[in-house]
This record gives structure tokens, C-alpha cells and sequence, in this order.
């Protein structure tokens, strides 16, 4: 990948950048005032006003956002009104929990599905097929939220062997990472049994076969390489989706995570918050992206990633 | 002499911009008579297909004029052009990716009556369509299928029998039969040439099949590279060709006069055809012709009489030296 | 080139064989099969609510929480009953319709803006189209629950603003696929002889590239349909989608967390339902996409063997 | 069964080689303690301990108050004033404890009261004590000497040491110009750590004033969800768990205790149909609060006649209770129908997710009870801040209808922390305009003893039976679940406060 390439591509992504921080900023405006949500019910309408003043409300929603445009070009992000503390700092706290709960749950799912679907597509029509195909069809429709309450009633309430919800050692990260992991295995474990059967009847597995190469070989090597660049694309598509938070699964959890953030951010009005995990989230899919290109062109050096 | 029916001059269709465009139509000139069929052969790239789409105004030209009926049709726009396209119709190279898989017959036959309101009422649509099938030897019942479930000569069948829907004065063939079996071109070709005697039709018949175009043709032209180099009435170029590209090019006809067989020598053209984008100096064939002299590099020869032949004309340097050797 | 059409020569039988032929390659999915009977179902029972034929519907404190699998009940009890004493199955009924009401709408709404845009786009490129594909770009390019998040609260969490929020969200990728689509079509030579006979791009777009682009973009919805169906269940669970007194799934099993340990089967239920759902959704758009797909035809039939 | 033997073998495998790095309590540690609460403190400063979120932390663990309230009856109680008394109508002495210090050092006297006072009412810092409980009363507070302490105030307040026992006095090192997010105080326990988003940490102070407390560490952490925070303490995540839902508290360890918190229907009486006081009645007898109680109410919750709990100063005994009466309800509004009332508008029912246990549930219920006696009612469920907005003035004055769901909470122990605001011309959540009501208010804030007492006992009596711009509801209680090794009785307080140094195991 040239340098030149991806000069281009951050130049493009600084403008989308632009583009969603701009309407953002208008969005989360538009949302309501935070003075109510942040003052006692009892507190007079001089309180009120003067916390306006005091936030820069009360000016023309053009001069905010003059002053605004400012600050995010020196990458201020402004002081978080709920957690009284720097914006950025909040959000790089949640960020690093969600990336590494996305991740886990991915390169889990990838692996398993990998396996389970060059297991399927090898037995193709068979009962372990069969088998492979309903679970894997149940595990890409199961509500995520649904899954973890599931869960917590099975291996908190009754078994007791599990944490509810919570934010700690590893046993904490069993359940979310259980029910982020469940979309992703099921849509890659078809994804990868379709295109393995598919490149198992391409002509070139055949030839592969005449030439006298072992069944396994056949397998793995073709078919395998044939079946990751999908699975590749659709885990890109998907990790850039996680990297928004598992929003719910992060909300049945109480999992401090950037989805979490940003919706406790949204019902609190809490602009500076929301804004600045837009950004982050924004980043970090620009890379994932990229991330991807790069792995792509790796498994197969046909793609030149132009 | 009367007026031609199409008059084409100096028409040029340049793809791209900047210093150097792919000339595909480079400054093309001539004409078609009322009922005459004008074969166009060439190889493949050589610029046929996109005079062709020129012509019928799927592309812009980019200079030069071509005028059927009086009518100019690189300048023709609006309820103009749409007049235009009654008169001109073309039968496309492949029958299969010509006609709307998705389509019935019946509705493919008469799309174009619904595009020119007035022509047929829509009431005598179904008997105009069952007409037009049997005409081009198909049946009535034939109309309630879909293109899927004919073969690649019966789908050609309806792509004329589509073609001549607008009852045009001027039908453009793009290699109409290149794509099916060698038993089924002749059928088509027959039919082809069998509805230009009923109708006293023009036809532009394009093709890299020289007996095919030897079938139909009245008169020849012969492209290389975006130029014409060498047009004639069939029998002049057909029995004399004088330009060294005919000669290779018929030198791989197969001559249905047994006395000729072996007698005639194939040539074997060397090297690939040139970039359109920059072609040779000089004369454009010059690349690959085995009688190329300094003179063909410095100048491009002109489209001229340049032998006996009756109403040859050729662009080639070494054209008369050719004709006299061979008396 | 494989020719089948002397399978379906005689005309008038061709539709009639069709069926038939699709009832054939149904059968050859047991899965399908199985899913289709539960869509049925689900289908049938929003008709037999919406027909009031379900009976009693009213709040009643106290059969509150009632457990399920009592079957000395009245059959409706047979799931228990919810918070205010409302019969499960009669709810879970109540909330199929909304839940695959906002999910049909919502997939139509993307499917047919989405087909149209993309197509535009495609057919005339230049500045309008390029307009498009950079919107879609940026929507595709932050996920999906940020931009709900925003619509519901700018617009408020109603069920039609959820169907707004929802379909705009699924559009960038009909439009992407719509597009893609239009190019390829666009260079068909069956476009090019539409054109010859005077056809303008009106007529073309209508009669030759929408009609060519359908199924595939047919097959993308059915696709969506279990997705969105997610989506919307999400959302509502979270407090953003459907509000009681409406109800959906996604409400049902949100309101049934503050039960999870008292009143299990008040969450269970309604997600085991959206599982099944989903689930329905998503094989029958793979059987579909493999009836439209002459090369994976023999998957369906040679089964039968 | 034997499926779920199956599946509870393969769990517990799982779960065994997962546990073996970190494994969940079955008990906990003995010097350790985890209570959890509904939401993350939004500050931990201490002038913001009006917000039961931030003063459950704060209150009498970090940070201490001059003098508490009774929980038994309401008086005022030393802390660290050891007595007060009024000097004249806008002055009172306050004698100060010695021998106090603050978790950083400092030494507690009169000038760090001074600060604190001071630093509460900051404008530019819109401390919500200031903005509360303060709000319309100037505070100017002298030290005379270290144990000595004067405040004069503005306007005459005959509760001054009332509204004393909402000031948390911090170290007078705490920012004047800025929230503290690590505030030092004088209370039993100093902060340890507070992890944003995942939990507060505490830890005893060794040079505490009083008794020791009897567990050392504690930790608060936060769960949105009621079943879950009522499943932590079952499964030893956490041995104290605040607002059980009624439904999860049903077992011997859960203690319903009352939270001072009345919930209502706040009636929009100035448009039509509820502009009608036939319509107002009508809904009150529409409504069935025998049957909510005991179901989607906790059965300890008591059905309220007024808006503030018995333990107020200023609750008037002799209010009859709504009895439900639907027949008498439809006749009421058929009455107001003949007169020309338009009783058939679509009235909206504003409810807040999540304001108390099954709020939803409950408006879905009351919406039926409506519809029984022939109100036409819609209910649309809002998130806070446009509930807020329903809440408080200004209001469009084409507005629907409507009927707003809400809690009123009363913990100082007067009534006129209640009435002004929301039953007054002037008041920002007011429906009613009404002189003689005003006028009541007004006099009784400035009376004192008996005169006080009687002026507010009329006043809830009028707004109860002549202005009828409520339903009440329920007197309500908030549930805590707490393990049955420990040692805690919640009292009526403990809704804004957790008493940590009272709490030990068995």
C-alpha cells in the first residue's frame, strides 16, 4: 500500500469527518436544552439563565458553532457537563474496554466460524451440514440484548457461577463477550460454509484434485484462501459496526464502553461527551478500514489495493 | 444521379482527450444509395463497431457529418433525432445480449411502436407482431415466450423482425450473424437479404466474415485502424483487390472456385494491430505490410483510384505496382 | 450457454409450471419449509387479532404475572400472562404486528428509495450521482446506531419516525448495490437497441433497467427484513424505538428485564420470538436467492433425489 | 431434566476454568462491602448533595453537616455543631464541635463553614444545594471564633438549622472556582478512588470524631436495572441493593422503608376539559389505588391524600383519601358534558420512564382505569429532559390537555419545601393560579410552631379539595435488599443517605 494511497484515503476521511462532527453539532443541539436536566427543579429562572450564559447557550446557534469549529481544530473537545472532566478523557477511558470486547468477540467468532463452516461446507449436505446451518442461522438471529439477559438469568441468577454485570477480572467478559460473539459467528459461519462449497465445485479444486493433491490440502489451501477474503470483508464491515460500541450488549451489562457512553451521553445532553466519541469512534474506523484493505490484499495478491 | 441516401463525410469519433485520443473513427467518408447494401469489413478494433454507434447516435461524433435523408444526424436532437430513428434500425452482433431476457416477444416486437406513438395503433399491435414473426420465419405463437427459450438464430430472427418494426429505409447490421453457429448464418443472411429485396432496403452490413459480406454486399469497404482504405463494388475487390491488407485479408476466404484452390497463397499478417491511440506514421498499414517503403512512412497515401479495377478506389502507395504485376 | 427452454416450451403452462416448479424447490428446504409455516403462523395470528378474534385483552392486576404452562387456563393464559395481567400470547400477538409492520414498511421504504436513488445515480451519474454516493459514503461510514440514536431523539421515538430513522439508515446499501447494478445494465446492448428505437432515459430506466435490477434488489430486502427486524427490537429495548402503550418485541423483552428474576417468561417469550422471526427471514432470503440463481438450482432439486 | 443437568455441567466446566483466575465472592470478605445504587454520582462535590445520587455518597461518609435530622421524628440533631440557637429574627449561633479534622488535615472551625457557606452559594459554580434548598435566601456566615459561628440571613427563617442539615461542609482546600471530583470531608469514610463508570471507592478514616465504623472498606457501585441489582446481592456481587422493584421485593431480605417521595398526577387544570374541577374530580375517582397497591406498588406504599408524607411538618391528618368510584366518576363527567365541557378531547398522559419502579406499568394501568369511566386518554411515555420540559413553565399556550406524571420528594421535613414552587401563581411547575393560595403559602412559610403548622394543614386541605390540580397517588417506599449477613435496617433516610458507619456483619 502506497503512501500516496492512503494520504488519500485520511484526506477523504477527514472530510467525512467534517462533514458528521458539522451535522453532529447541529444534531445534538437540536436534542434540547441541558440546563433543565442539570439543575434542580426547584432552581429559579435566574439559575437557569445563568447557566446558559455560563455554557455559552444563550448566543446564535452560528456564533456557538464558530467557536465550536475553533476548538475542534485545536482538538479541544470541550469538559464533559456530567462527569465535570476533559471530554476526551472520558471517552479514551471507554474506548479501549469496547475495542478489546469487539475484538475478542470477533476473533472468536472468526476462528469458530472458519472451523465450523469448513467442517459444514466438507460434510456439505450432510447432518453435520444440516446441524451447523440451524445453529449457525439461530446464532445470526438472536437478539444480542435478548441473549444477554438470557444469561444473566441462567449463569447469575440461577447457576450463580457468573458476575451479572460489571466491569472487572476476565469472568466479566464472559457474557458480553458471549452475546457480541453470536451475530458475527453465525453470519461467517455461512458466509464461509457457501463460498467453501461453492470453491469446492470451481474447476480449479478439481484440477487440484487430478493433480493428485490430498482431499485435506485440497481443502484447505483452495477453498479456504477462496472462503477468507469474504469472511475477511463482511468481519471488516462488522468491526467497524462494534467499534460504535456494542451499544446494547454495553448498556445490559453496565460495560463502561464507548456505546454506553455515547447513549448515557445522548439522554443526558451532554454535547462535549457525545461529540468527542463520535470522533473517536470515527478514527478508529477510518484504521479498521484500512486494517482491512491491508488484509485483504495480503490473502489474495490479486487485489492491489488501488 | 440521384441524392445518396446516406452521405457520410469526414466523420470522426475520437474517444478520450488530451494530446493523444484513441482515434477509433478517423475522417470517414461515403455513401449509401437507396436499396444498396455497403459491406464494412475489418478486424476486430478496428474502429467498425464505433462508426456504427456513431451513425445510429449512441455516441457523439466528434467531427464531420453523416446525413440520411437530408437529415444531419450528428446535429439531430429532440423530436428530430426520435423522426431519425425511425428511419435507421440496427441488428446488433449478439442475439442473446441484444434483447431484454425479461421481455416477452410480444412486448419486445412492439416496444418500438410504443416509443413512436401513431405509427401502429396499439389494437393492431398483436397482428402487426404475428405479420413481422412470420415474416422472418417464425410462428404466430412464438409472440408469448421469452427470449430465453429460442435458439441464438431464432433470437436473431427477432432481433430483425424487431429491427424492421419502424419499417426503416436504412438497416444497420453489427455483425449479425459473427455470434451464432456457421449452419445458422446462412439462414440469416438469406433472410437478411431476402427482406432487402421485398422492402428495397439500404443495408450497412458490418463484418470480419469476408464470404458472408461477399453474400450481400454490393459494394465493399474496407477498414484498417479507424480509416478506410480501400472500397469498391464486390466484384472489383472481391476479384482484384489492390490494397495489400484486402489481399491478406481475402487470402484467408475460402474461394468457393475449386480451380483457384491451392493456387493462392495465405498471408500471414505479422505483428499485432497498433495502438488507435498512436498510430503509425505514414501509411497506417505500414507496420505490418511486406511491401512498406520509406514513402509509406512519410506519407499517408489518399483514397484514390489507383488501378484498372472499376470504381476501386484504394489508399496505397504501392497500389499501381501491384496491378501491373499482376498483368 | 445452458438452454432450459425446452422444459418450459408450451407458453400458456409456463406460469402455472412456475409455481409449481417454485413449490418443488420449497419442498427441497426443509428448513424453508419450516420456516415459511412459522411466518405463516405469525401472519395468521396477526389476522385472527386483527379480527378481534382473540379475545379478552384487558388489564387485569390480578393476573398479574401469571406463570405459563398452566393449562387449566383459558388457552390465551397458556404463556402466562404479563405485568398488568394481560394475556402473554394475546401481547406477543399485539407486538408481531408492530414489530413485522415496522419492519415490511421499513424495508419497503429503503428497498424503493434506495432502488430509485441507486438507479440515478447509476443511469446519470455525474455531479447528482456523485452527491449520492458521498451521502451514502458518510451514512455507511458511522454505524447504525449513532445515526438512529440522533433521529429519535431530534424527531422523537414514534413509530413513524422509527421507520424514517430505520429506512434511511438501510438505504446507503440498496442504493450501493442499485447502483452497481444500473452500471452494468446501462452497457447492455438490449439498452443500446432501446435507445435505437428512440427510447428516451425515462422509458429505458422504466422498462429495461428497473425491471433488470428488481431482483436483486428483491433479494437484498428480504435479506434486510431480518435485520431491520433486529434493529428496531434493539432500539426499542433500549428505550428509543416503540413506547407503551405500543408494544413490540423489542419493548416486550425490555420490560421484561425489570422482571427477569420474578417473571421470566415476560422477556423469554417475545425474544424467542424475534429469534424465530429472524431466523425465518433470513432462510427464506436464502432459498430465494438461490431460486433466482440458475447455477445453485440443482441445491434445491437434487435434494429430492 | 436431564437436558438441564446437561447444561448445567457444561456451564459449570466452563465457568470452573474461567474462575480460576478470578472468582466471584459467595460472601464477602468481612472488612469489605458493596452496595449498589441505581445511577453514577453526577458529582462528588460536596455542595451538590441535593441530588440523592451524589448525596447517598457524600452524605455523613464523606462529608458532614452541621446538624442531621432525626430519622425518627424529623428534629433537628447535632453533628458537627454541637447547639444552635436564634439570636434574633435573621441571626443564629451555631456552637462548633473541636477537636474535628478533614481527611486532608485541615482543621474544621468556623472558617471552613464560612468557605463552605460561601462556596454553596456561588452562583458561578450553581451548586445544587444553592439552587435547592437555599434557593431564594441569602446566607452570610461569620466566624466569631473557631467554635463559633454566626449566619445571618436576608429574610426571616425560622428553619435555618433545617436547611443547615443539607450543607455538606468540605475541606476548606477544596477549588473555589470549580467542582471537586475528590472531595475531603470530616465523615467516617474518605474517597478512595472513583473509577468513572464503574465504581466509588471508600475506605474508614482513621481520625473520624465518632465511633469507628465497623467495615472499612466500601464500594459503591451503580446498575440501571432493578432485577439486577436485586440478583447481585443473591449471588454476592454486592450486599446492599437500592430501589428493588416492588415484584423483586418480596423476600425476608428485602426492607421497604418510606423515601419520603409522594407520586401524583400533576393536573393541567388551566386548559379544557380538566379546566373543569367536576373533570378533575371525575379522574381522581376513576382511579383504582387499592388495586395498584400490593401489585405494581410495593403493599407498603401508603395512598396519599397530600403531596408531602406524614413525617412533614404541615401534613394534614384530616384529608379523606380518594375512594374509586368509576360510576360516580362517568356521572361527573356527563354532568360537565351537559354543561358544554368539551370531556371528549384527547387528554395525553406524560409519564417519565423509569421515574420509580413499574412507571410504565402503572400509567398503562391508570389509562385503562380512565378509559373505564370514559376519559379519553392517550399515554406517551418521555425520557427526562422532554419531560422537563413538560414539567416546567413557560408552556405553549395551545397545548393539549394533559395529565404529568411525577414524584415529589420531601426529606428536609417542611412543607415549605414543597408548596411554593409547585402550588403558587409564581411557581415554575405550578397549574394553578390562585390568590387566597398564594396568599396561605406566603404566611405560613413566615410562621412559626403551631401557626405554621396550622396555615399548611390548610393549605393542602384547599389544594386537595378545592383546587383538585392533583391525583395523588401513593406515599412511596423504596425497597433495599440487603444480604443476610449484614447488619442494616434502612430507615426513612435512606433514600438520600447510606449510613455506612452503622452498617456491620453478623
Amino acid at each position: 500500500m502506497s503512501f500516496t494511497y492512503f494520504l488519500k484515503r485520511a484526506a477523504f476521511a477527514a472530510l467525512a469527518l467534517a462533514a458528521l462532527m458539522t451535522s453532529a453539532f447541529f444534531l445534538v443541539r437540536l436534542t434540547g436544552d441541558p440546563v433543565n436536566l442539570y439543575l434542580p427543579v426547584d432552581a429559579s429562572d435566574a439559575a437557569r439563565e445563568a447557566m446558559r450564559v455560563r455554557l455559552g447557550l444563550d448566543r446564535s446557534l452560528l456564533a456557538q458553532f464558530f467557536d465550536w469549529a475553533w476548538d475542534m481544530l485545536s482538538l479541544d473537545f470541550g469538559i464533559s457537563l456530567w462527569h465535570n472532566r476533559p471530554a476526551m478523557d472520558v471517552v479514551l477511558e471507554a474506548l479501549p474496554n469496547t475495542l478489546a470486547l469487539g475484538a475478542i468477540a470477533l476473533v472468536l467468532a472468526f476462528i469458530a466460524a472458519i472451523g465450523m463452516g469448513s467442517i459444514a461446507a466438507v460434510n456439505s449436505g450432510g447432518w453435520i451440514d444440516r446441524g451447523v446451518n440451524v445453529l449457525s442461522q439461530a446464532a445470526a438471529s438472536v437478539p444480542d440484548f435478548w441473549l444477554g439477559l438470557m444469561g444473566v438469568l441462567l449463569f447469575a441468577v440461577t447457576f450463580r457461577i457468573l458476575p451479572t454485570s460489571g466491569f472487572g477480572g476476565p469472568i466479566y467478559w464472559v457474557l458480553p463477550v458471549a452475546c457480541l460473539f453470536a451475530r458475527p459467528f453465525g453470519t461467517l459461519v455461512q458466509i464461509v460454509r457457501g463460498s467453501m462449497i461453492e470453491a469446492l465445485n470451481a474447476t480449479f479444486v478439481r484440477t487440484a484434485r487430478a493433480k493428485g493433491a490430498r482431499d485435506g490440502r485440497v481443502t484447505f489451501v483452495h477453498a479456504l484462501r477462496n472462503a477468507l477474503l469474504p469472511a475477511v470483508t463482511v468481519t471488516g464491515d462488522l468491526a467497524a459496526q462494534f467499534a460504535g460500541g456494542g451499544g446494547v450488549v454495553e448498556v445490559v451489562f453496565g460495560f463502561p464502553g464507548i456505546g454506553k457512553l455515547l447513549i448515557d451521553g445522548i439522554l443526558k445532553r451532554d454535547f462535549a461527551i457525545v461529540q468527542a466519541s463520535i470522533f473517536a469512534v470515527a478514527v478508529v474506523i477510518f484504521f479498521i478500514n484500512i486494517l482491512v484493505d491491508m488484509l485483504y490484499a495480503s490473502i489474495d495478491p490479486r487485489v492491489r489495493v488501488e | 444521379m440521384t441524392e445518396p441516401l446516406l452521405k457520410v463525410q469526414n466523420l470522426s469519433r475520437h474517444f478520450g482527450s488530451g494530446a493523444t485520443p484513441v482515434r477509433a473513427v478517423d475522417d470517414v467518408s461515403f455513401e449509401i444509395a437507396r436499396g444498396e447494401t455497403l459491406g464494412l469489413v475489418g478486424e476486430s478494433g478496428c474502429g467498425k463497431t464505433s462508426l456504427v454507434r456513431t451513425l445510429l447516435k449512441l455516441g457523439p461524433a466528434t467531427s464531420g457529418s453523416a446525413v440520411l435523408d437530408g437529415v444531419e444526424i450528428t446535429k439531430a436532437r429532440g423530436s428530430e433525432l426520435h423522426e431519425l430513428r425511425r428511419n435507421m434500425q440496427v441488428v446488433f452482433q449478439d442475439p442473446y445480449q441484444s434483447l431484454n431476457p425479461r421481455m416477452r416477444v410480444d412486448r419486445l416486437i412492439s416496444e418500438p411502436w410504443a416509443l413512436h406513438p401513431g405509427l401502429v395503433p396499439k389494437a393492431r399491435w398483436r397482428e402487426e407482431t404475428v405479420k413481422l414473426l412470420e415474416s422472418v420465419g417464425l410462428r404466430a405463437e412464438h409472440a408469448d415466450r421469452y427470449p430465453s427459450e429460442f435458439s441464438g438464430g431464432q433470437r436473431q430472427r427477432l432481433g430483425i423482425a424487431r429491427a424492421l418494426t419502424l419499417n426503416p429505409t436504412l438497416l444497420v447490421c453489427d455483425e449479425p450473424v459473427s455470434a451464432l453457429d456457421v449452419s445458422v448464418q446462412a439462414q440469416v443472411v438469406n433472410l437478411l437479404a431476402k427482406l432487402r429485396r421485398e422492402r428495397n432496403l439500404a443495408m450497412l452490413f458490418v463484418a470480419h466474415d469476408l464470404a458472408v459480406v461477399r453474400h450481400v454486399s454490393d459494394r465493399v469497404m474496407v477498414m484498417y485502424l479507424g480509416k478506410i482504405i480501400e472500397t469498391g463494388p464486390k466484384q472489383s475487390i472481391f476479384s482484384a483487390p489492390a490494397h495489400p491488407y484486402t489481399q491478406a485479408l481475402m487470402s484467408a476466404v475460402p474461394t468457393p472456385d475449386p480451380r483457384l484452390r491451392g493456387h493462392r497463397k495465405r498471408i500471414v499478417l505479422q505483428g499485432d494491430l497498433p495502438s488507435p491511440a498512436n498510430p503509425p506514421s505514414g501509411c497506417r498499414f505500414r507496420t505490418r505490410c511486406w511491401k512498406a517503403t520509406s514513402i509509406c512512412t512519410e506519407q499517408e497515401p489518399a483514397l484514390t483510384a489507383r488501378t484498372a479495377a472499376p470504381g476501386l478506389l484504394t489508399a496505397c502507395h504501392h497500389a499501381d505496382t501491384e496491378f501491373a504485376r499482376r498483368l | 450457454m445452458t438452454d432450459r427452454s425446452t422444459e418450459f416450451l408450451p407458453a400458456r403452462e409456463h406460469r402455472s409450471r412456475r409455481i409449481l416448479w417454485l413449490a418443488r424447490a420449497l419442498a427441497g428446504d426443509p428448513m424453508a419449509v419450516a420456516a415459511a409455516i412459522w411466518l405463516l403462523i405469525v401472519v395468521l395470528a396477526i389476522l385472527t387479532d386483527a379480527m378481534s378474534l382473540l379475545g379478552d385483552n384487558r388489564i387485569s392486576l390480578k393476573a398479574r404475572n401469571l406463570p405459563p404452562f398452566d393449562f387449566g387456563q383459558p388457552w390465551t393464559l397458556w404463556l402466562g400472562a404479563d405485568a398488568l395481567g394481560r394475556p402473554l400470547l394475546v401481547r406477543l400477538v399485539q407486538a408481531a404486528s408492530t414489530t413485522i409492520g415496522i419492519a415490511l414498511v421499513t424495508v419497503l421504504t429503503s428497498l424503493i428509495g434506495g432502488t430509485l436513488l441507486g438507479v440515478v445515480a447509476g443511469y446519470f451519474g455525474g455531479i447528482i450521482g456523485n452527491v449520492i454516493m458521498r451521502i451514502c459514503d458518510i451514512i455507511l461510514g458511522f454505524p447504525t446506531l449513532l445515526v438512529a440514536l440522533f433521529g429519535l431523539y431530534l424527531f422523537g421515538p414514534s413509530v413513524g419516525n422509527l421507520v424514517i430513522v430505520l429506512a434511511v439508515t438501510r438505504m446507503p446499501a440498496y442504493i450501493r448495490v442499485a447502483r452497481a447494478e444500473t452500471l452494468e445494465v446501462r452497457e447492455r446492448l438490449f439498452v443500446d437497441a432501446a435507445r435505437v428505437f428512440g427510447g428516451g432515459s425515462t422509458w429505458i430506466l422504466r422498462t429495461h433497467i428497473l425491471p433488470s435490477v428488481a431482483p436483486t434488489m428483491l433479494t437484498l430486502a428480504s435479506v434486510n427484513l431480518a435485520m431491520v427486524m433486529l434493529f428496531e427490537s434493539g432500539l426499542s429495548y433500549l428505550g428509543l424505538g416503540i413506547q407503551p402503550p405500543s408494544v413490540s418485541w423489542g419493548l416486550m423483552v425490555a420490560q421484561g428485564q425489570g422482571y427477569l428474576s420474578s417473571a421470566w417468561w415476560l422477556g423469554f417469550f417475545p425474544g424467542l420470538a424475534i429469534m424465530f422471526t429472524t431466523m425465518s427471514f433470513n432462510l427464506l432470503a436464502n432459498w430465494f436467492r438461490i431460486v433466482n440463481d440458475p447455477s445453485q438450482h440443482w441445491r434445491l432439486l437434487s435434494r429430492r433425489r | 431434566m436431564k437436558k438441564i443437568t446437561a447444561i448445567h455441567a457444561l456451564s459449570m466446566g466452563l465457568a470452573m476454568s474461567l474462575a480460576a483466575s478470578v472468582a466471584i465472592p459467595a460472601r464477602a470478605a468481612p472488612d469489605k462491602l458493596t452496595v449498589v445504587v441505581t445511577d453514577e454520582p453526577k458529582s462528588l462535590d460536596p455542595c451538590d448533595t441535593d441530588l440523592s445520587g451524589n448525596s447517598r455518597i457524600l452524605h455523613n461518609n464523606i462529608t458532614e453537616a452541621l446538624v442531621n435530622l432525626s430519622p425518627k421524628d424529623g428534629s433537628v440533631v447535632p453533628s458537627l455543631a454541637t447547639s444552635w440557637r436564634q439570636v434574633d429574627s435573621l441571626t443564629w449561633e451555631f456552637k462548633l464541635r473541636e477537636g474535628v479534622t478533614f481527611h486532608d488535615g485541615k482543621a474544621f472551625d468556623a472558617t471552613a463553614v464560612v468557605a463552605a457557606v460561601k462556596r454553596a452559594q456561588d452562583p458561578a459554580l450553581a451548586c445544587e444545594v444553592g439552587q435547592a434548598t437555599l434557593k431564594g435566601l441569602k446566607l452570610n456566615a461569620e466566624a466569631v471564633n473557631p467554635a463559633t459561628l454566626l449566619i445571618k440571613t436576608d429574610v426571616a427563617e425560622p428553619i435555618l438549622p433545617n436547611k443547615m442539615s443539607a450543607l455538606d461542609i468540605g475541606s476548606p482546600a477544596t477549588p473555589g472556582d470549580a467542582k471537586t471530583r475528590t472531595p475531603a470531608g470530616t465523615g467516617p469514610y474518605k474517597l478512595v478512588a472513583w473509577t468513572p463508570g464503574q465504581s466509588v471507592g471508600l475506605v474508614a478514616y482513621e481520625g473520624y470524631w465518632g465511633d469507628k465504623p465497623a467495615i472499612p472498606n466500601a464500594t459503591i457501585i451503580w446498575r440501571a436495572e432493578s432485577a439486577v441489582r436485586a440478583a447481585m446481592v443473591d449471588t454476592g456481587e454486592a450486599q446492599i441493593a437500592y430501589e428493588i422493584a416492588p415484584q423483586d421485593g418480596t423476600t425476608g431480605q428485602d426492607h421497604a422503608f418510606p423515601n419520603a417521595e409522594t407520586s401524583l398526577l400533576r393536573i393541567d387544570a388551566q386548559i379544557a376539559p380538566l379546566n373543569d374541577k367536576r373533570v378533575r374530580e371525575a379522574l381522581n375517582l376513576a382511579i383504582d389505588r387499592d388495586g395498584l397497591i400490593g401489585t405494581i406498588f410495593h403493599k407498603d406504599a401508603q395512598k396519599a391524600m397530600q403531596v408531602v408524607p406524614p413525617s412533614v411538618f404541615g401534613f394534614n391528618p384530616d384529608i379523606p383519601v380518594w375512594t374509586y368510584d368509576p360510576e360516580k366518576a362517568k356521572s361527573l363527567l356527563a354532568a360537565a358534558k351537559a354543561d358544554g365541557v368539551p370531556v371528549d378531547n384527547e387528554i395525553v398522559i406524560y409519564g417519565r420512564i423509569g421515574i420509580y419502579p413499574n412507571s410504565s406499568e402503572s400509567l398503562e394501568a391508570i389509562q385503562a382505569m380512565l378509559a373505564d369511566a370514559g376519559f379519553n386518554a392517550r399515554l406517551e411515555m418521555l425520557e427526562t429532559s422532554p419531560w422537563l420540559k413538560r414539567l416546567l413553565k413557560p408552556w405553549n399556550k395551545d397545548r393539549q390537555p394533559s395529565i404529568l406524571q411525577t414524584q415529589i420528594d420531601n426529606a428536609e421535613g417542611d412543607a415549605v419545601f414543597t408548596l411554593p414552587n409547585r402550588f403558587t401563581t409564581d411557581g415554575n411547575q405550578s397549574t394553578i393560579t390562585d390568590a387566597g393560595l398564594d396568599k396561605l403559602i406566603a404566611d405560613a412559610a413566615k410562621a412559626t410552631g403551631d401557626e405554621r403548622k396550622k396555615l399548611f394543614q390548610q393549605a393542602f386541605k384547599y389544594i386537595a379539595i378545592d383546587t383538585v390540580n392533583i391525583a395523588p397517588l401513593f406515599h412511596m417506599v423504596t425497597i433495599a435488599r440487603v444480604a443476610k449477613d449484614v447488619n442494616y435496617t434502612p430507615d426513612v433516610q435512606a433514600g438520600n443517605e447510606i449510613k455506612l458507619k452503622s452498617i456491620s456483619y453478623r
